[in-house]
């Protein structure tokens, strides 16, 4: 289920404007709501997005957490970080 | 008797409207809506069957369909903060509950949905095609997004058994059938371009895709255009399979000359015989 | 390779946890469950796949699945205010994830449920049979309360599909069906007693089926239980679909003599081989 | 629509219990916020359960009504009246 909660939070950082404030004012308490383990909270907070699609999140839905900046996910640090991550479906 | 007079297919990046109420009809994409809305247009539908993927606005990973049709009277949308004007539009009801049962009887599961507003997928193209929204709608939403998929081929199947619903329907309408995706596209995934947070992954199988369409080589297609090979296009590049259920609507007739933009990732269709 | 050891089916009655809680073991619905609750614990399966049919609580009729797969770690229930204890059950994640993609590419279009909790018709079976809450289950949803209903051969079709899955999983599981519902009763409808709020409709269609069923008559229970024959039972007698879903994974083989209560509109079965 | 929203009103009675209690005390202001045509409300207020059920609503949320006893219906009234609805599925 955790890799559910964590869709479910992407989904809300684009969803509930005060979330999203929450989300940039302080990522930490922001994400306290939520059923994770420990391992997922480091990684949301180091915006460790290649794990993160990695263990199953939703590239589409983890895309959001850049549109906000949120975890310092400027569009280059996502892109840099996103396109080191194993894809299972490489271009030919 | 319903009457399938047309068919349609064109791509609803949601930053469009926005750029385009900047940069007006100069930008590049307002003649490409333009030649659809004409053949939408001279086609003169009583109801649109738009072919969806829904990301993740109508539905959520809680209880996700693989098919569901919208049945009510009306819609609205945007629904997923896309930057342009809120419409509303009508569903024709009737037809799509009707589409339903004669769908499950032919043994597709498919979902229903009565409380529902659609995003920009749905609202872009017509925000650009249909923008007095007075053609009643019926969304059938597709999974597209979060394997497992639909194959190619049962997408076309479920095309097929709504192309014979509109046919037993008791009504004499007209109706075309609209599919909203890209070809190749990657949103948020490893085959983003660099320093982007989107990228065009697959520029040739844009135009393989859309080659196979203009020869009518439909077998062809639902041969190749398998899960992997979507997703090795970008990881919304299934949104293909849109296209696939409205050929299987269409049947064996073929388009008009498509527009291809294979750098986008994008195809404008238009299947036009009545 | 996960093997189908055994399959079960029981009504769910709302009102016989509190009736049982207040009358004790002489209730006559106590040596019934313990029944298949002692061929259950004799099976000893590692997971339970439940046939259900929910009653406008866990889905509604905004966002209704003919089919849908329960993939999460746990459950909880009842949702839906009928008295009784609350129970967390837990969910065999991958089995489910794997039923539900062997599903979809065999062309069923199994909804995705995430985010759940289930009725009475789930946790009143469990609660006389298997309190400790220890076996996973996995809950498989079919719509067989509002019309269009997928037909009996569909819902045996994804029995045999389950089945198949079931057999294809990578680990070593024992795997037993539930089904869950009546196959006579009217709750709300122009068919209850006079005075009350339900009623026993067609004891005969009870011993019919069971009949079927108790004789190994596959075919003639699917030719039969169409959606119009199971309403004239009883606007909730679909339930039955449970069951048939229920024999796809079984097979041909025969039950145990099946515990028939007619007037209740109710059957208890038992199919043991492993 | 209607048909849906009837089904709602339905459902919210067994499942909120504010709205229950609403529906006891005063069934018209409690129905105020449903999307209804006035045949609609007149036929709520009256009870007449075998019209809701032509219309399309679904017994078994109906039957909710019945089971807090909104709009007068006891057990004894609401058999009497739904056992007069023109049935689709008569028993053989
Ligand atoms: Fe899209
Ligand atoms: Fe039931």
């Amino acid at each position: 289920m955790s890799v559910y909660q964590l869709n479910k939070l992407c989904h809300r950082t684009l969803d509930d404007l005060e979330f999203r404030e929450a989300m940039k004012r302080d990522p930490q308490a922001a994400i306290a709501g939520f059923d994770l383990t420990a391992a997922e909270r480091d990684t949301l907070l180091a915006g460790d997005v290649a794990r993160l699609f990695e263990i199953g999140v939703h590239p589409f839905l983890l895309s959001f957490l850049t549109r906000y900046e949120i975890f310092g996910l400027t569009t280059e640090v996502y892109s840099e970080r996103i396109r080191k991550a194993r894809d299972p479906h490489r271009s030919a | 008797m319903g009457e399938v007079v047309a068919g349609f297919g064109v791509p609803h990046s949601p930053h469009i409207p926005e750029q385009v109420k900047k940069q007006g009809p100069s930008h590049p994409v307002v003649p490409r809506y333009a030649r659809v809305a004409e053949a939408i247009a001279a086609a003169r539908p009583d109801v649109l069957l738009v072919f969806d993927c829904d990301h993740f606005s109508t539905f959520f990973l809680d209880n996700l369909p693989i098919f569901a049709v919208g049945v009510a009277d009306r819609t609205a949308g945007p629904n997923d903060r896309t930057p342009m004007p809120r419409y509303e539009v009508p569903v024709h009801a009737a037809l799509a509950a009707h589409l339903r049962s004669s769908g499950v009887e032919a043994g597709f599961d498919l979902a229903l949905l009565q409380d529902f507003e659609v995003d920009h997928s749905i609202m872009v193209p017509l925000h650009f095609m249909t923008p007095g929204m007075t053609i009643p709608i019926i969304p059938i939403f597709i999974n597209c997004f979060v394997p497992p998929l639909p194959s190619a081929r049962r997408c076309y199947a479920l095309g097929q058994a709504m192309r014979a619903a509109v046919e037993s329907f008791a009504q004499p309408l007209r109706v075309a059938a609209l599919a909203s995706g890209s070809f190749s596209l990657e949103i948020g995934g490893p085959k983003v371009a660099p320093g982007r947070r989107q990228g065009v992954p697959d520029p040739a199988w844009v135009e393989r895709a859309a080659g196979l369409m203009q020869g009518g080589k439909i077998e062809q297609l639902l041969d190749e255009a398998t899960t992997e090979r979507m997703l090795r296009a970008g990881n919304v590049s299934a949104e293909l399979l849109t296209w696939i259920a409205a050929l299987g609507v269409i049947g064996d007739r073929l388009p008009e000359p498509m527009q291809l933009q294979p750098a986008e990732g994008e195809v404008y269709g238009i299947w036009r015989w009545n």
